[in-house]
This record gives structure tokens, C-alpha cells and sequence, in this order.
């Protein structure tokens, strides 16, 4: 099996353990991750708050040199990047008059037609069952809660993936491999994404809320899909803790993460280490 | 432009349906709302009844115009008889066309029952449309020799 | 040789004022035909009439042309004073010079040069038409309701009552619908069951009814006055004439954990079971998927039991034929599925509610069990996950309706209301509770609905937020509500014990199949539609077929009932007549021409037409040809037109009698 | 300067009608941070249906919005209500009346814009640097400068900070796009 890679700016700054794990999981099940070359920002949320073209240029931007490149499937670990790659593919796709435009603005030919897949739907490309049967060890001992986060699964009619209000694909992989994932109410809720910066109080409180959710429903760690909600619920732990004392400490896991470990990749390749909250 | 021109009054045959438009021009009687004495309404029950021979007929008899009219979509007494009708209209029309029938004299228009204003209107347009197009000559000379 | 008499009207000065009424008279009388032209003041008054009558006979008229008003306003009219001096109404025409003429042209030349046209056309009719004779259809005194629900029920006594006979089939174990289980109704809060069950009991005793539950329509065919019906009896393995209902079978069965459908999921029912004490009839039957008999080939204790020995594991579906000149459509609604199966595209239920995942987040219809008194709380309101009675609830409506991204964009019309009752009888019964309802409109109208509502606000201190709800979580068995009061601009999150969800009025199952099978038309949603909302509101396109109650768009008990007695009227009409006449002015195939190509048969709105085979003295085929069915045939004329071979033609409207119109004002 | 905020381009930028609104509210609801808002998302639709742009433009809610779509998904009438807010805050920050108290959301996303401008990708430690600096030139806040100012050596000990970032290597194109886009806008 062989995907584009389209990291994103976070996986190659600070969320550089996201990648590693990414990267150590997926050379584990032997898929071939070809990088985008020449890669540039999706725009993210500055995009589409300041300039609309801008946020479809960017994006199709990559998007045409991937066409370029012959990768018809992109991985975008990052959930903003994914989403806003997928809802740029489809405008472009629907719309020939943009497409001709846009293709003008980025000086490539986009068609659109590229499928852009999040870090879940690799794993479940490359078939659930046979990881299962690559795991060298049981999770059992992992009562994670999985948490979506915003755009893992919105908007619905761009992204297409799992059920946008009570999303179960995490926990049916996990699942599989042992771990006991507990259901709870915060699946979806936002924790503040990319505000961390520019207002640090909303996104204190919001994590908060999902940290706290996930503990009262018993789980002992939690499991993400996204360099920013990492960041908001680990990163901001310590902060999180201090203003609203948190009984206690949750690690946050990587979806990758924890798939690596069921088949025996150790934890530092996989950069757990690295977190801020780690296991005592 | 010359008098005779100016006082020429075509002859036109109007192909209604009994429930919706024929009503309508009903409504414009009761109304009093005056227009041009030219129409001479056939009363069929539906516009569906309306075929191909029924249009050459008309123009046969003298007619400068044909107009066909019967209910809105959706509201036809007979449930789909105006959009049968309708359907056909698109193939008479090029049909006619072909056959060198000036499609400028044949009108397709929906008129409710309560529509006697717009009776008046499409009457009054239909009469001074053909009024400006003047007398059906060129088929009534194919008809004659034929 | 045509004898036409021409009576030029002057209605007073209506006509004569703009049209010179005695020179169309002398116009018209120098026609071939026309034996004699007389104009009157007044056609229509008495002495008009009799004018004409004693024309006729004198003249030994065949037909005659009236020049006056409308054929909408006169033609009848006419046609009658025709017929009562021996003339064949149909030889009746007439001329519009009023309403088409006199008073539309001011231009008093132009409008008596139109006129004299408008008769001449008129004219050139009446010397093609044919006499034509009423047709008479014989009709079957029976009407087929399907559901017995509170519309069908009280559909068929009203029919029965007068004397008819109905045929009533219900899909359930037992008649009495939705409304069989709910608790109290609005606005006057008397309980549901105590008004209908003795309706329901009427229904299994009147002489005039029979009644076959557990039962579906298959097939129907046939037209008005004369259907065909084919009833699916389900297999029901219980022998309803030899049962006695005594109880002792359910009471014994060891299969006991089938979620009752009367209850909703919130009771457990036995494998043979009535679906509630009062059912009618008071027999029940094996549920085949539970029963551990007829799965697993072992147990059959009610077998044993049984003293009156009515129960049959041999039991089989079966075909029963009914004859009826009518049918009664009742079919009624079930409501939006608000999980996440959904049965139209575009739906898509609400996740975010989290139905089918908190036992306590229920629908409108399991409340009103839990209100009722012969519910399965015995109408204490007591919360399905631990049996706690909430302290608070929160009622949200317009889910699913109005609704156009998941559910459906109507109204469904009731829920305002029954809210409101529900905010009421769980404040009579649990007196601290706080109920919260959020709410978009209040659609209170309705006679005393209005009233209704603010006293559930004033007296009984409903909370109302003006908001929809977005998000119903769960925390140490609370239910967190977060939702908004848009009239205070305030975000409100509410913790709730139970919520309860309002969820939209779809037609039942099934009903768009019954409706294909009776030829009537349904909306998007598979409502059937009425043949005009505001005149012909319990007619279908279907002549015979009526419709009433929610399976015709969301309404009330009040209003299903008003809408069932009128159809019951409809049916009496019907029936009121020995044979049912029909206008002779339908399509007519000349069978010597019909190529059978069925072209009209595709294009008929009324699927009046048959093929029919031509077959020779010895039966063999000779070619198969197209018929007009003449119970079925409304006359518009759409297969005339669409006729390669024009072997069809319309009484009335002639293609001679149009041609040679149209020919007159050559 | 004339306006060219209207009912009509916000339609436009947004893909939606906002007169399909029929206030019910939902997004407010739904909405993680209704609760710091001055004007609920419901009201902002509520403005624009009536035509009343200023006010909306220069509400603090627009930036407080997160993005995180929650207000669209779940929108009986599919409004884009996201879309919309995206749609004011273009308009507020072209037309310059972002509210004061939130300026510093707005220099983010322009110093992050820049960010990118400049590098095709994101430098952490130069968004960082600049947008603490532009920030602390708008409203003089010590505190706000200094904090996290603890965080970067650990995420140096994690490995989690580049002090170098990347850079593509086609940056004029990335330049050419801005401009394009800046211009049709």
C-alpha cells in the first residue's frame, strides 16, 4: 500500500512526535509514505478567517502538486489540514469555473479528484483485521477515550467520515487490539483548536471539559487524532490543572501511538517520551 | 405603413380547457374586462386532448394565430393532461417548424380559472403580436394550392 | 336531415347592449340546418324554457343551440328543459356571446360579428353530435376502511350505522391505532382510552362490520362501485371464533421478553400475547420470531392449556376476497425514527440527542405510556433507566420536523400541543418536578388550544425557552442539557433527569404501497394526496377511494374525526344510489382500428385502460386491442390525442365535431 | 470608504442564504464558546438578515469563534453559520472595525498569514516572536508578553521546537498566490 504524505506544518514544528509515531506505525505495517514535495501550509484557520480564496488556493495548491506527483491517496495526520484539503478538493470538483481560476492562481492544473484520508481511515484502508494480526501485545491494560475533536468529522458533507455526533472508528480499532475504550459524552466537542495562542482562557476551559468528562467516565488515558487537541489537552495539562485542579494526571496518546505499541514498537521511537504528561 | 395594414384584425382560435382557462376568460367576462374581438375560443375538457391535426386545422380555416391554453402544472383537473400536452408541444413545435409553419403564430400559455386578467393580457399581446405579423398569407396560399 | 332550433338570448340588456341580438338571429337563420332562430329576452327564466320546450316538441327539433351566457352558469339548465320535451340532452349546445362577448367588446359591430361566429361554430357542432345516454354502473353497497385506528373506526360506524356494510382491515393484532395508547388528550384532558374503547367495542359487535385484524391489503382492482379486494390474513395460530380470551395462554407463556410494540420498548410482552387488555377482538396471537414453539419446535404449554383447544400451529397465511364499491383509506402516521435508521434519503436522525444510546432520552409517543394508567408504570411517570421519578424534564420540540437537514420540513402540527398536556400530567402527578420545554413557535390553533397552553405555562408553571436544544449529554446518570432561550439571547444548560423528544409525523409503513395499489396519489414524504385541498379534501384521484386521519398529513383527533365522517359521507353518497350514473362524455376505442400499441394506456391518468383480446369463435387469439374502461374514464380526452392510428375517440368532443367548429369560421 | 460588506456578498463568501435562518437557535446552543460571547451566533445571522453589518462586523464573537463547525453541522436549515462568521471577520479585518478587545485574535491570524507569506510554511518561533511583539504594541500588556515564556525551554527538551524552521523551497510562487488572492478578493 503506498499514500501521499502531506504532514502539515505542525508535524514538522512542534508536533514533531505526532509524525514520528505516524511514521513508526505506518513503516511498521509497511505502508509507503511518499511525502508531497514542495509542500506548502493549508492556511488553516488564519485563511479562511482573512481571505476565502486564499483558503481554497492553498490547499489546491498542494493538492495540484500531489496530481502532479501521480498521488492519488493524500494522508494528512492533521485533522485542519485533512479537512481543509478535502473541502478545497471538492469545491474544485464540483466547480469548473473555480477550477480554472484557482489552477490560474496556484499555476498548477488541479482536477480536485485526489482522495484526502485522515490518520483513521489508512488504518482502516489497510484492513483493521491485519493489524490485528500484527499485534504482539494486548492494550487491555488502556481504558482510553477517544477523542474526535472538531474536524475529524466535520463538516459531514465534505468529509464524509463516521457518524459526525457519536463517531465510533477509534474505538472499534483500539478495540480490537485489547484496549477497553470507554464511551463518553466529549467525542465531539471542541477544545479550542488553534486558539491556544491567541486566546489561551477559552481553550483552558474547553479542555478542562473534556478532561474532566473522560476521567468521570473512567477512562486512564486518552487517545487523539490531531496535533492541536494534543496540544490543547497535553501541552496545557499542567495549566488546565492549575486553574481548575484536575484530580489527576491523563496521558495523551496518539492514535498511532497506541496501534504501535499493540505491535510492539517501542515507546521512545514512537515519541511518548516526549510528551508532557507521561506515565508515572 | 399603409391603412389597409393598420386596419387588418387577424383571425385567431383559441384551443381551451374547460376547467381552467375557459373559465378564466369566463372570469374576465364577469370582470368586464374588455379586449380585442379577435379570439374565437374552441372548449375542449383538457389541453391533453390537443393533437398535431388540431393545430394544422385551425390555420387551415384561416387562422393568423393559434393559441392553446389550459391549467398551471400541477393543477390540471385530470391530474397530468397539461403535461402530456405540454410534452407534445415541444415536439409540435419543431415539427411545425420543419414543415414551414411560421411558430411565431402558435401560443402556449397556462391560464387558471381565476386568472381573467391575464386572459385579457395574453389575448390583447396575441392580437397585436400578430397584428404586426399581418395576414397568414403564406400558408393560406400553400393551402389553396394544395 | 338535422332539424336545429337557434335561441339567441338577450339576458336583458347584458347581451343586447353591445350585441345586436336580432341580426345574429337573422344571421344564424340562413344556415343549412337551422330550422328556426328565435331570440328572447330572458332564455332562462320560466317562459324562456317553455319557449323552448314547446319549440322542440312542435318543431320535432334534433337539436338546438342556446346563444347566451356560459355553459358553466346554463348548459344543465338547458340540457333538462331539452330532455323534459323529448329531446336527447347531449344534442344540447351552446354559444357564449356574454361572458365571451357582449361583455368583454365594446366595439358594438366587431362584438355581434364575433357573435354571429361564436354561434356558427356552435352550429356546426351540434349537427355532428350523437345522442348520447347516461351510463350506469351497479354498486356494491360495501366499503373496505383500512386501519382501524381512531379515523377508520369512526369512518366504518358511521357507515354502518346507516346501514351498510364494512369490511375493516387492520395490520395490528388489534384495532384502536395510536390513539389506543395514549394517555390523556388535549385540550380537555379526558382520558383516550375511556372514549375509544367503547368505540373500539362498537366496532367488534355492530352486525354491519367485519373485521379482520392482524391483516393487509394485498391486491385491490376493480373501479368505483366495483373493487376487488384481496385480504392477507396473517397466520395468527390462535382459532379467534373457538378463543375465548381467557387469559390462561398468555398468562402461562414462557417466552416473556419481546419488547411490547403498544408500549414502545418500555414493557416486555409474552410470544402469545393481546397487545393491551382492552384490544378488540380480545384474542391473541403467536408472535412467530418469539414463540419457542415455532422456533424451536418444543414447549407449546399454551397448547395445553387451552380448554376451548384454539390454538393451531398449523396455522397458515391466507387470501380472503372482499367485494366493495368503496374504499376508506385510514392508514394513519408513526413518528420520525430520531436514531440513526432512517427510511429516506436525506435523513438522517439526531445523534447529538443521543436516543437509542441514554434509556432516558425517550419519544413523545413512549411518554404518553408512561402517563397512562394502563401503561407500564401504571401512569406513574418513572424514568425507563432506574425507575426514579424525574424531579426534572426537558421537552423538545420539532424534532425531526421543520427540520430540513435531517428530518422533514413540515409541521407536524400536534406536538405543540400534546407538550403542553404532557408539561401538565406529569405536574398533576409529580407536584416539585420542573418541567422545561424548548420550543421554536407555539401552534396553538385551535379551539381552546391557546387557553390550553398558557394555563400548562401559568397554572401548572411550565418552563418555556423560546430554542432548540444541541446537545444532550450524560453525567452520573443526569442528563445534561444544553440548549438556549433565544428571547433572553442566554445559552441555558439544564440538568434533567429525563428528556422527552417531540419527534415529527411520517406516514406509517406501507402506505405509499396501499396507495399505488389504490391508484391515489402521495406527496415526498408519502402522504396520499387529496384530489383539492380545500374542496375534495377526503376524495382521491381515484373516483371510490377516500382518504382520512394523519395518513393524509399530520392532524389531531378532532380533526381525523371530522375528516372521517365526511369520508363516510362521500361513501353514502355512493351508496345512496342503486346504479351510479356516469357522464356518457368518455373515451370510446374502435376496436377495428386499435393497432395495440397501448400508447394511450401509458398516457391514462386513470388507468381506464385495458387490453383486451380479440380471440376467434375457436379462442384463438386474434390480436389484443385497447379498451376504455367506462366506470373508470373521466373524459379528458389525453389518449385521442396521443393516438397513432386515431382509433380513439372522445364522446362530446368529436374530432368531426371540433373539425368541422373550426371549419365553420373558415 | 464605502462598505463592501452586504447581505449579498456575505451569501457569497459564505455559500449559503442567511435569510433560510429562522432563529431557532441551535447554534447558539451547540456553541463551545457561547458563553464568552457578546452577540450568540444566532444573533449574528440575526444582524446580517437585517442588513445590520456594522454591528456585526464589530462584534467580539466573531473572533471569539473557534471554527470548530459545530454551529453548521448541526443547522436544521444547513446555514452555513461558520461560514458566515469567516465571512465578517474578512469584512471586519479588511474594513478595519475589529472590536478592540479583540485585536490580538486578529493580529494572530494575520501575523500566521504573514507567517506564510514569507515561508510557505509555518515558523513557530518566528509567529511566536512576531505576534507577542505586535501584540504587546497593541494593548501594552506585560503579562501577556512574558507568559509562556517558561514553555519554550521544555519544548526545547522535548525536541519539540525547531529553532530553524523549514522553508519551501518555491517561495515566489507562494508570493504570487497571496497576491492573487489578495487581489480578487
Amino acid at each position: 500500500m503506498q499514500v501521499g504524505y502531506y504532514p502539515g506544518c505542525a508535524l514538522h514544528g512542534s508536533s514533531n512526535d505526532y509524525e514520528m509515531s505516524v511514521r513508526a506505525c505506518l513503516s511498521k505495517l509497511q505502508i509507503d509514505v511518499r511525502e508531497i514535495d514542495d509542500w506548502i501550509c493549508c492556511g488553516a484557520s488564519a485563511a479562511h478567517s482573512l481571505n476565502q480564496k486564499l483558503s481554497v488556493a492553498l490547499p489546491a495548491r498542494t493538492l495540484g502538486l500531489a496530481e502532479r506527483d501521480g498521488l492519488n491517496d493524500i494522508l494528512a495526520p492533521c485533522p485542519m489540514c485533512s479537512m481543509e484539503l478535502c473541502k478545497a478538493g471538492k469545491a474544485l470538483a464540483e466547480d469548473p469555473e473555480l477550477r480554472v481560476e484557482i489552477s490560474d492562481i496556484v499555476e498548477l492544473e488541479i482536477t480536485g479528484k485526489s482522495r484526502v484520508l485522515n490518520l483513521i481511515q489508512v488504518l482502516q484502508e489497510f484492513g483493521v483485521e491485519k493489524i490485528q494480526s500484527l499485534a504482539t501485545r494486548s492494550l487491555s491494560e488502556f481504558k482510553p477515550a477517544c477523542y474526535y475533536g472538531c474536524l475529524l468529522t466535520r463538516p459531514p458533507k465534505v468529509l464524509k467520515f463516521d457518524d459526525c455526533e457519536q463517531p465510533e472508528s477509534m474505538e472499534k480499532i483500539l478495540g480490537l487490539l485489547g484496549a477497553v475504550p470507554v464511551d463518553w459524552n466529549f467525542k465531539t466537542e471542541c477544545c479550542g483548536a488553534g486558539m491556544t495562542l491567541a486566546n489561551e482562557d477559552t481553550v483552558l476551559d474547553l479542555s478542562h471539559k473534556i478532561i474532566s468528562d473522560a476521567i468521570d467516565h473512567g477512562a486512564n488515558c486518552l487517545v487523539v487524532a490531531c496535533p492541536m487537541c494534543h496540544v490543547n489537552l497535553d501541552m496545557k495539562q499542567a495549566a488546565v490543572k492549575e486553574r481548575f485542579g484536575v484530580q489527576r494526571d491523563m496521558v495523551v496518546y496518539y492514535l498511532s501511538d497506541l496501534v504501535g505499541i499493540a505491535m510492539g514498537i517501542d515507546e521512545k521511537d514512537l515519541g511518548v517520551d516526549r510528551h508532557y504528561v507521561v506515565k508515572d | 405603413m399603409s391603412d389597409e395594414k393598420e386596419q387588418f384584425e387577424p383571425k385567431i382560435i383559441a384551443y381551451v380547457c374547460n376547467w381552467c382557462t375557459y373559465l378564466g376568460a369566463d372570469l374576465a367576462g364577469t370582470n368586464r374586462l374588455e379586449y380585442p374581438a379577435n379570439v374565437r375560443i374552441v372548449r375542449l375538457p383538457c389541453t391533453g386532448r390537443i393533437d398535431f391535426n388540431l393545430m394544422v386545422k385551425a390555420f387551415e380555416a384561416g387562422a393568423d394565430s393559434v393559441l392553446v391554453s389550459g391549467c398551471h402544472p400541477g393543477d390540471c383537473h385530470y391530474t397530468t393532461g397539461n403535461f402530456h400536452a405540454r410534452r407534445r408541444w415541444i415536439l409540435f413545435r419543431s415539427l411545425l417548424d420543419t414543415m414551414g409553419i411560421d411558430v411565431d403564430r402558435i401560443h402556449f400559455t397556462w391560464i387558471s380559472a381565476a386568472e381573467g386578467k391575464k386572459w385579457q393580457e395574453v389575448v390583447t399581446d396575441i392580437t397585436e403580436s400578430t397584428r404586426k405579423l399581418g395576414p397568414y398569407t403564406a400558408y393560406q396560399r400553400v393551402c389553396g394550392e394544395s | 336531415m338535422a332539424k336545429i332550433g337557434v335561441f339567441t338570448c338577450w339576458c336583458g340588456e347584458n347581451i343586447a347592449q353591445n350585441v345586436d341580438v336580432q341580426h345574429v338571429a337573422a344571421e344564424i337563420a340562413k344556415l343549412p340546418n337551422v330550422h328556426c332562430s328565435i331570440e328572447y329576452k330572458y332564455m332562462c327564466s320560466e317562459p324562456g324554457q317553455a319557449m323552448i320546450r314547446e319549440k322542440i316538441a312542435a318543431e320535432k327539433l334534433t337539436g338546438m343551440v342556446i346563444a347566451s351566457c356560459s355553459p358553466h352558469m346554463h348548459l344543465n339548465t338547458f340540457r333538462k328543459a331539452a330532455k323534459n320535451a323529448g329531446l336527447n340532452p347531449y344534442q344540447v349546445e351552446m354559444a357564449n356571446i356574454r361572458e365571451h362577448c357582449s361583455w368583454v367588446h365594446r366595439n358594438r359591430e366587431e362584438a355581434t360579428l364575433k357573435a354571429v361566429d361564436l354561434v356558427k361554430m356552435a352550429v356546426a357542432k351540434v349537427r355532428k353530435n350523437q345522442e348520447l345516454v347516461p351510463i350506469d354502473i351497479p354498486v356494491t353497497k360495501r366499503v373496505l376502511v383500512v386501519g382501524g385506528g381512531v379515523a377508520g373506526i369512526q369512518a366504518a360506524l358511521d357507515i354502518a350505522d346507516a346501514g351498510y356494510e364494512v369490511v375493516m382491515v387492520e395490520r395490528e393484532p388489534s384495532i384502536g391505532g395510536r390513539m389506543a395508547g395514549l394517555s390523556e388528550t388535549f385540550p380537555t384532558l379526558d382520558c383516550s382510552q375511556c372514549i375509544l374503547t367503547p368505540r373500539m367495542v362498537d366496532i367488534g359487535q355492530h352486525p354491519n362490520i367485519t373485521l379482520h385484524t392482524y391483516s393487509e391489503v394485498a391486491k385491490v382492482e376493480g373501479f368505483i362501485g366495483n373493487f376487488k379486494a384481496s385480504i392477507l390474513k396473517k397466520a395468527r395460530y390462535v382459532d379467534v371464533n373457538t378463543c375465548t380470551g381467557c387469559g390462561t395462554c398468555w398468562n402461562s407463556c414462557p417466552s416473556k421478553k419481546t419488547p411490547s410494540e403498544f408500549d414502545f420498548g418500555l414493557g416486555t410482552r409474552t410470544a402469545i400475547y393481546v397487545p393491551f387488555p382492552q384490544a378488540v377482538p380480545a384474542k391473541p396471537v403467536i408472535d412467530q420470531n418469539a414463540c419457542i414453539k415455532l422456533t424451536k419446535g418444543k414447549c407449546g404449554v399454551c397448547m395445553k392449556k387451552c380448554q376451548a383447544n384454539a390454538i393451531d400451529f398449523d396455522d397458515k397465511d391466507a387470501l380472503v376476497e372482499e367485494e366493495v364499491g368503496a374504499v376508506i383509506v385510514a392508514t394513519g402516521f408513526k413518528l420520525f425514527q430520531i436514531g440513526k435508521e432512517q427510511d429516506l434519503e436525506g435523513q438522517s436522525g439526531y445523534g447529538e440527542y443521543g436516543y437509542d444510546k441514554y434509556p432516558d432520552v425517550i419519544d413523545s409517543l413512549q411518554f404518553e405510556r408512561l402517563a397512562s394508567a394502563s401503561g407500564p408504570t401504571n401512569g406513574e411517570i418513572r424514568r425507563p433507566s432506574d425507575g426514579k421519578v424525574p424531579k426534572n424534564i426537558v421537552f423538545i420540540s420539532c424534532v425531526g420536523s421543520r427540520d430540513n437537514a435531517k428530518g422533514v420540513p413540515y409541521c407536524s402540527k400536534v406536538c405543540c400541543m400534546y407538550t403542553a398536556k404532557h408539561t401538565m400530567l406529569y405536574k398533576h402527578k409529580v407536584h416539585d418536578g420542573v418541567a422545561h420545554v424548548f420550543y421554536m413557535d407555539i401552534r396553538a390553533g385551535g379551539k381552546n388550544y391557546e387557553e390550553f397552553v398558557r394555563r400548562a405555562i401559568e397554572q401548572d408553571g411550565a418552563q418555556y425557552h423560546r430554542g432548540r436544544v444541541s446537545k444532550i449529554t450524560e453525567k452520573h446518570g443526569t442528563l445534561i442539557v444544553r440548549g438556549v432561550d433565544t428571547l433572553a439571547g442566554l445559552p441555558l444548560t439544564i440538568e434533567a433527569d429525563m428528556v422527552v423528544l417531540a419527534s415529527a409525523i411520517k406516514p406509517t409503513n406501507g402506505a405509499q404501497e396501499l396507495a399505488q395499489k389504490l391508484n391515489v396519489g402521495y406527496d415526498n414524504y408519502g402522504f396520499l394526496s387529496e384530489s383539492h385541498p380545500k374542496l375534495r379534501p377526503v376524495e382521491t384521484a381515484s373516483a371510490g377511494v377516500f382518504v382520512c386521519g394523519a395518513c393524509q398529513g399530520p392532524k389531531d383527533i378532532p380533526e381525523s374525526v371530522a375528516q372521517a365522517s365526511a369520508a363516510a359521507a362521500k361513501t353514502l353518497v355512493i351508496f345512496s344510489k342503486e346504479e351510479l350514473t356516469r357522464d356518457p362524455e368518455i373515451a370510446k376505442v374502435n376496436e377495428k382500428v386499435c393497432a395495440g400499441c397501448f400508447t394511450c394506456q401509458r398516457v391514462c391518468a386513470f388507468n381506464a385502460i385495458e387490453q383486451v383480446d380479440i380471440r376467434s369463435p375457436n379462442g384463438k387469439l386474434i390480436k389484443r386491442i385497447a379498451r376504455v374502461n367506462p366506470g373508470l374514464c373521466m373524459g379528458c380526452g389525453t389518449c385521442v390525442a396521443v393516438c397513432p392510428s386515431k382509433s380513439v375517440d372522445l364522446s362530446g368532443t368529436t374530432e368531426q365535431q371540433v373539425y368541422s367548429m373550426v371549419k365553420s369560421l373558415t | 470608504m464605502r462598505s463592501e460588506a452586504s447581505v449579498a456578498s456575505i451569501d457569497d463568501l459564505a455559500h449559503t442564504r442567511v435569510c433560510e435562518c429562522y432563529q431557532c437557535g441551535k447554534c447558539s446552543a451547540g456553541c463551545p464558546v457561547g458563553e464568552q460571547m457578546d452577540i450568540l451566533p444566532h444573533q449574528l445571522i440575526r444582524l446580517v438578515q437585517l442588513g445590520c453589518l456594522e454591528e456585526a462586523m464589530s462584534a467580539d464573537s466573531i473572533w471569539k469563534c473557534v471554527s470548530c463547525l459545530t454551529c453548521s453541522t448541526r443547522c436544521p436549515k444547513s446555514v452555513e453559520c461558520a461560514g458566515v462568521v469567516d465571512a465578517l471577520r474578512e469584512f471586519s479585518a479588511k474594513e478595519d472595525v475589529v472590536s478592540k478587545r479583540e485585536r490580538r485574535t486578529e493580529i494572530f491570524q494575520r501575523v500566521f498569514l504573514e507567517n506564510i507569506r514569507r515561508n510557505g510554511r509555518l515558523n513557530e518561533v518566528e509567529l511566536v516572536i512576531v505576534f507577542k511583539t505586535k501584540g504587546f504594541l497593541n494593548d501594552l500588556n506585560v503579562p501577556l508578553l512574558l507568559k509562556d515564556a517558561t514553555l519554550a525551554p521544555r519544548m526545547l527538551g522535548r525536541g519539540k521546537f525547531h529553532l530553524v524552521g523549514e522553508k519551501v523551497k518555491n517561495r515566489e510562487v507562494v508570493q504570487r498566490i497571496f497576491s492573487r488572492c489578495e487581489a480578487t478578493a
